[in-house]
């Protein structure tokens, strides 16, 4: 999960930013910290070589000297950021060798549902993707605010129910990594950890296909279990039946899920039962 | 008749809440009943809970800091404790327990240990450097304070009667609505911000009022001490922004008490907007925090470096600076929203600008200090301390500031480690180099040196201990908010952190031993000039501890620095003998309103919470005769006759004609 | 301690940016009337919150009804004459409070008065009436901002009338004390700031919403 | 505070403080403030309703007619004047006008960009099918 190991080209861009940015301004920093230091050590008052001037407040050099620096590295940094900003945009579309292929996530309570429209397959808690191809993900949420993030693979984005956020991403590496939710979510939000498949191009085929002959089903209904309140669920694939599931959840015309009032009685307090 | 509150709400069956209550109620308990039987009651009633002295209430604030600080490092070591042995396990906390802590901390450690820890010293000393008697509106005041104090208190009520919220320190819908957290806990949360709040805000109307209005005689704007002009940014910036806390609390209030959605799920409610408003408010507090902070190293810096504050009018305009921009950047908090590349990168922008004025102090007081003699007091220590460890701290926020770099970092530790890199490196660090500072001027004796010395490294190292391994555990991708985890690599560094947080704790252990020792030495440690460092503002001008109206006649200034001035003029033509010409000093009159007023609102806002409605209307009755009362009051005041001036003044005249002459 | 004190050389070089000496702190009724100015802002702040939440949620009528549809503009200028009008009276109870003039103070604050529950009791009769139509606070993220905007303005008026009743009874008590003359400073400074939100109010609620 | 120089400085007013102006000028101010302030609004209710003006331009109209009354009222009304004396009290307005502004304006900056970007689930629906 290590940030600094990025595994695709967006992850990599962002830690060479990171790095980057990081190391411009250490060049400023790690200067000041040394005179700070110097300067308490060598004028400390028990030091009979150091000069002493008590009425020295005020050097126009030096004051134009500590506005300009920190502004010119300011300039440098924000150019950098702007022009990161717009390269990085999330919703911008990557290049890649394959298909492009579309993911509509969509953030559970507490676990994550993969949709592929095209392939119509799904899965559950664990993300099977190609090498190499433009992953193109549109995010929702069933209930409350998540944030989907591949370290490895780079740019987290919330989850939001009601609306759809768009994140566009490539692997380049075959491998398993790990995925997350970044935004707390209530009890079961530590488990929100999900496995990235990252297989060729032929394997994610395979998988493809043995999903579509998966015996179960995703659909509304099926949906609306899985919608509630649980941790610790398996890792499943479903064949899907409904395509357009995922935009019958982000329009709210599956309406969002019930929280824990559907299984539990509105509680008072968590201890209280 | 008791709305949702039953026996069930308390927590019986939990050992940790119920012995951590347990233990907290004993001690309220006993030191209650020993200030009843041993006739503290009456003093304590007349002298501090109806003060409205500037002084005293300053005290009391900073004291409700103190003991919040402890409730809240109490959490903090549970968290840590936590995620130590949560390693492919739950540990010892359960979610639903381990959630409503991150959340205690965090409200408790922002509202009810930071702000008034500030505000604290801001009341204290504000006055004094302005050569006043008291604060624009002393009774507001004291009305402030109780306010505070009755959301700290409602906030630990929900340790033993019901829950606090399980939301984060910001509650973020849909998780904090109605639906999805029908419990008790986020009204505990959003009342006791809302009535602390206004106490806030009244504080923040009180100073700005006060460095405006109420300077003493040729007291300019560019001759204030740096610290009052860092109070009014930082009030201006209270004034501003806790309306907009108000709004949004309130909006989520309506959303949880009436079924008004304006951020809900259904019916068009909008939960972006929340985290608009919320941050429009959370950013300018964190300057809130940070801006008393630099005007305190400002003071600490200068007095003992020996010099006036290099680049004075830089530091005015740095601070109106960041007060100004400090408004203009909120988005950085959700950059991963989703808004487009423009939006991000302006807002991104705009909060790197913010680290030009920063860095201009920085370099000040860093030439304050060149050409300086530096005296390695306690409180320069913390300066020293906090300027190395706030530059790392600054340095993580300017990264996080870049848009692509916080796509990677947002809500990880690292961006934990980033706040508290300057929220403990610079507001803790300027807060207790303030409480050292000043302990004298409040109580007529020094804190022990050694052991704030000791207290100081604790803090340093431990700090390091504690925190740089979450930067290293950011890095690997670990988000905040974790009860446990799975991944292995995490946890060496947590374990780290759990011993730097040890280590913390020995520096506080230091810290209460540092009171109770300077305590029992009072008579060694006592400050009989006024002036224990040579300092060069006019609270160094009146005697330790000040009497009630500060000063016997107000001070004429007519430069910077303005009790240096004087000094050094005594020292050149020798200090003058003749008797001052006292006058009658009418004073404002103690008054109960602030207690009483927070009794209400504590009865109110506790109805509210449990939907208690009957008791709501009877707070809110009660509120509105205590007003009433208070308005139609006809004396406020009390004149102090000039003999009795004249009496209380001679010891200070006296210790100050020695200082002058050198003798001491 | 000397009262005499001289100022050492200019640490700082200001130089130029020597004012006259400032003269010391400031009277009663300036410390006052700035600090409720300050609160004033501060209240209009939070007014913008309300505003800012209405503008972005003004479009999201869940298929419910629009502004459009329901603002009766005519209730709505009975409501803006009634305040502007109030203000007018209050600022001539400010004069008579100056030249302390009792009836004329009583009267025009009675005038404030029964304008101000004009206004009110037009609010909740529009209120009312929403309400019946099943266009209540429930029924939309829109109808939400709209009724707590327009009801934060409309609390504001009713702590005014109270506020404004117990002036009353304090000038009868107590006459015109100088402390009672900073309160009646107060008072007609809120006033007049509730008049202004209401400017911005029609404007951007009714009048704007009533052509969408 | 008595004991400090009592006479209030003569360049220190407080808002809505007009100092010694006559009676007479006072009661003149009030009624002129009120009149414009009634055409105004007359012109902003007119403006609303009819169809003489060119309709894109009406909500402009309206929101700078509001802006004009909002500064007779505190130039009248509330005597918020830019004479030399009460600087502190233009300032505080300044300020917090600013702070308006940039709430306001940088909410509606910020949600009009993220709705965009989120899209109205309508249009996607549109879009799809
Ligand atoms: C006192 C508190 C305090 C202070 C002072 C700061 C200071 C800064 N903060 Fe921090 N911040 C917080 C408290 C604080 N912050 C909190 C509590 C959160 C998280 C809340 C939550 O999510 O729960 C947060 C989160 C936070 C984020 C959101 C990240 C995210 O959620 O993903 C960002 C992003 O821009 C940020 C940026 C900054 C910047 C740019 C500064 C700047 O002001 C720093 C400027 C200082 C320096 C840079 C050092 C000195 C300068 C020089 C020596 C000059 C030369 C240097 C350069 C030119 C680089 N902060
Ligand atoms: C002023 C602000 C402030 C301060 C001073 C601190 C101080 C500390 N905080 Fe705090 N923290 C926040 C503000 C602050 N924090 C905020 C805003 C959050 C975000 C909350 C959220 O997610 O919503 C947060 C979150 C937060 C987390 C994140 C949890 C997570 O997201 O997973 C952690 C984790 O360790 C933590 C730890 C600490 C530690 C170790 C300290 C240390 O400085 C303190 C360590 C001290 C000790 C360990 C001493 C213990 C003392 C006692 C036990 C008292 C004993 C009694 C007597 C001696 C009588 N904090
Ligand atoms: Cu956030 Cu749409
Ligand atoms: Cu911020």
């Amino acid at each position: 999960m290590n940030i600094l190991d990025p595994q695709g080209p967006i992850a990599a861009a962002e830690r060479t930013i990171l790095v980057d940015s990081v190391a411009i301004m250490l060049a400023i920093i790690l200067p000041t910290i040394a005179a700070i230091l110097g300067f308490a050590y060598w004028y400390r008052s028990s030091n009979p070589r150091a000069q002493y001037q008590p009425e020295w407040a005020y050097s126009g050099r030096v004051e134009m000297v500590v506005w300009a620096i920190p502004a010119l590295t300011i300039i440098l940094l924000g150019g950098v950021a702007w022009i990161g900003a717009h390269q990085l945009d999330p919703a911008r579309p990557v290049e890649g060798t394959g298909p492009p292929l579309r993911i509509q996530v969509v953030s559970l309570d507490w676990k994550w549902l993969f949709i592929y429209p095209d392939q119509r397959v799904a899965s559950l808690n664990a993300l099977t993707v190609p090498v190499g191809s433009p992953l193109q993900f549109e995010l929702t949420s069933s209930s409350v605010m998540n944030a989907f993030f591949i370290p490895q693979l780079g740019s987290m984005i919330y989850t939001m129910n009601g609306m759809v956020t768009h994140l566009q991403l490539r692997a380049d590496n075959e491998g398993t990594f790990q995925g997350l939710s970044a935004h707390f979510s209530g009890d079961g939000f530590p488990g929100m950890m999900f496995d990235v498949h990252v297989v060729s191009q032929i394997a994610f085929t395979d998988w493809v296909a043995q999903a579509a002959k998966s015996s179960q089903a995703l659909n509304a209904d099926s949906y609306g279990k899985l919608a509630r309140q649980s941790v610790g669920d398996a890792k499943l694939t479903f064949r899907l039946d409904d395509p357009l599931l995922f935009h019958a959840v982000a329009s709210q015309h599956i309406p969002a899920a019930p929280g824990p009032s559907l299984d539990q009685q509105a509680e008072v307090s968590p201890r209280s039962h | 008749m008791f709305g949702k509150l039953s026996w069930s709400a308390i927590p019986i069956d939990q050992p940790i809440p119920m012995i951590t209550s347990g233990v907290v109620a004993l001690v309220i308990l006993s030191v209650l009943a020993w200030v009843v039987l041993a006739g503290h009651l009456p003093y304590l009633w007349r002298e501090w809970i109806t003060s409205v002295d500037h002084k005293r209430i300053g005290v009391m604030y900073t004291l409700l800091a103190l003991v919040m600080l402890l409730r809240g490092f109490a959490d903090a070591l549970m968290m840590r404790g936590q995620q130590a042995v949560a390693f492919q396990a739950q540990g010892y906390l359960p979610p639903e327990h381990y959630n409503q802590i991150f959340s205690a901390h965090g409200t408790i450690m922002i509202f009810f240990v930071a702000m008034p820890f500030v505000i604290g010293l801001m009341n204290l000393v504000v006055p004094l450097q302005l050569g006043v008697r008291d604060v624009a509106f002393p009774t507001l005041n004291s009305v402030g304070f109780w306010l505070t104090a009755t959301g700290a208190l409602l906030v630990n009520i929900s340790l033993v009667v019901g829950e606090f919220a399980r939301t984060g320190w910001l509650p973020y819908p849909p998780l904090s609505e109605l639906t999805y957290s029908p419990g008790v806990g986020v009204d505990y949360y959003l009342w006791s911000l809302q009535i602390s709040g206004i106490g806030t805000l009244v504080a923040g109307i009180n100073l700005v009022t006060t460095v405006l209005k109420l300077r003493t005689k040729g007291m300019n704007y560019l001759r204030m001490p740096m610290f009052c002009w860092t109070t009014l940014a930082s009030n201006l910036l209270i004034v501003a922004a806790f309306p907009i806390l108000t709004a949004t609390l309130a909006m989520l209030i309506l959303d949880r008490y009436f079924g008004f959605h304006f951020f809900t799920n259904e019916a068009g409610g909008n939960v972006m907007m929340f985290m608009n408003l919320i941050w429009a408010w959370g950013h300018p507090e964190v300057y809130i925090l940070v801006l008393p902070a630099f005007g305190i190293f400002s003071e600490v810096v200068s007095t003992f470096s020996g010099k006036p504050l290099f680049g004075y009018r830089s530091m005015v305009l740095a601070t109106m600076a960041i007060c100004v921009i400090s408004f203009m950047v909120w988005l950085h908090h959700f950059f991963t929203m989703g808004a487009g590349p423009n939006v991000n990168a302006i807002f991104g922008i705009a909060s790197m600008i913010i680290a030009v004025p920063t860095g201009v102090k920085i370099y000040n007081w860093l030439f304050t200090m060149y050409l300086g003699r530096v005296r390695f007091t306690t409180p320069m220590l913390w300066a020293i301390g906090f300027m190395v460890t706030f530059l790392i701290g600054g340095l993580t926020g300017v990264l996080v500031a870049v848009p692509p770099a916080d796509f990677l970092l947002h809500n990880s530790l690292f961006l934990v480690a980033h706040f508290h890199n300057v929220i403990i490196g610079g507001v803790l660090f300027g807060a207790f180099a303030g409480y050292t500072y000043w302990f004298s001027k409040a109580f007529g004796f020094r804190l022990h040196e050694g052991l704030g010395k000791a207290a100081f490294w604790c803090w340093l190292i431990g700090f390091y201990v504690a925190f740089m391994p979450l930067y290293a555990v950011g890095l690997l991708g670990m988000t905040r908010r974790m009860q446990h985890y799975d991944v292995p690599e995490w946890r060496p560094w947590l374990l780290v952190a759990a011993v730097g947080a040890l280590i913390i704790f020995a520096g506080i252990v230091f810290q209460i031993l540092q009171l109770v020792v300077s305590i029992r030495h009072r008579v060694e440690l006592r400050d009989r000039t006024g002036d224990p460092w040579d300092g060069r503002s006019l609270e160094w001008a009146t005697a330790s501890p000040p009497p009630v109206f500060n000063f016997a006649v107000t001070p004429v200034v007519s430069g910077a620095d303005a009790y240096w001035a004087m000094k050094v003029r005594a020292r050149r033509d020798g200090a003058s003998d003749q008797s001052p010409d006292y006058k009658d000093i009418e004073m404002p009159r103690n008054s109960p309103t602030g207690f009483v007023c927070a009794f209400f609102a504590t009865v109110m806002g506790f109805a509210l919470i449990w939907h208690i409605w009957w008791m709501v209307a009877a707070g809110m009755v009660g509120a509105f005769a205590t007003f009433v009362v208070f308005a139609w009051r006809d004396h406020d005041e009390y004149v102090i006759p000039a003999a009795d001036v004249a009496r209380i003044d001679q010891v200070n005249v006296d210790a100050r004609r020695a200082l002058m002459s050198g003798a001491v | 301690m000397s009262t005499i004190v001289l100022g050492h050389a200019d640490p700082h070089h200001l130089g130029g940016l020597h004012a006259a000496d400032h003269a010391g702190p400031a009277s009663k009724r300036i410390v006052t009337g700035y600090g409720f100015w300050i609160f004033l802002l501060s209240d209009i702040v939070m007014f913008s919150c309300f505003f800012a939440a209405y503008a972005v949620l003004s479009g999201q009528t869940a298929d419910g009804p629009k502004g459009s549809e329901l603002f009766d503009l005519r209730s709505v200028a009975a409501e803006t004459g009634c305040l502007l009008l109030s203000s007018f009276t209050c600022g001539l109870a400010s004069i008579a409070a100056d030249v302390r003039e009792k009836t004329l103070f009583q009267l025009a604050m009675a005038l404030t008065c029964a304008l101000g529950l004009a206004f009110l009791s037009l609010e909740v009769r529009e209120f009312a009436s929403l309400v019946a139509r099943g266009a209540g606070p429930t029924r939309s993220a829109f109808l939400s901002a709209f009724f707590t905007l327009v009801g934060c303005h409309g609390l504001h008026v009713s702590a005014g009338v109270l506020w404004l009743l117990t002036m009353m009874a304090q000038v009868i008590a107590k006459g015109f004390r100088a402390d009672i003359q900073r309160r009646l400073l107060c008072f007609a400074l809120f006033w007049h700031a509730l008049d202004i939100i209401w400017v911005a109010l029609f404007s951007v609620v009714y009048l704007l919403g009533a052509g969408q | 505070m008595s004991d400090l120089p009592l006479e209030p400085h003569a360049t220190d007013v407080a808002p809505g403080d007009e100092g010694e102006i006559q009676i007479r000028a006072r009661i003149l101010g009030y009624v002129v403030g009120l009149g414009i302030a009634i055409v105004l609004t007359i012109t902003s209710f007119f403006i609303a309703g009819t169809d003489l003006v060119w309709q894109p331009s009406i909500p402009v109209a309206i929101v700078v007619l509001a802006i004009a009354q909002m500064g007779v009222h505190l130039v009248f009304f509330l005597h918020i004047t830019t004479g030399p004396d009460n600087t502190n009290n233009v300032m505080a307005l300044a300020f917090g006008v600013l702070i308006v502004f940039l709430v306001i304006g940088g909410s509606l900056w910020i949600m009009s960009n993220l709705n965009q970007n989120m899209m109205p689930m309508d249009q996607i629906m549109q879009m799809q099918r």
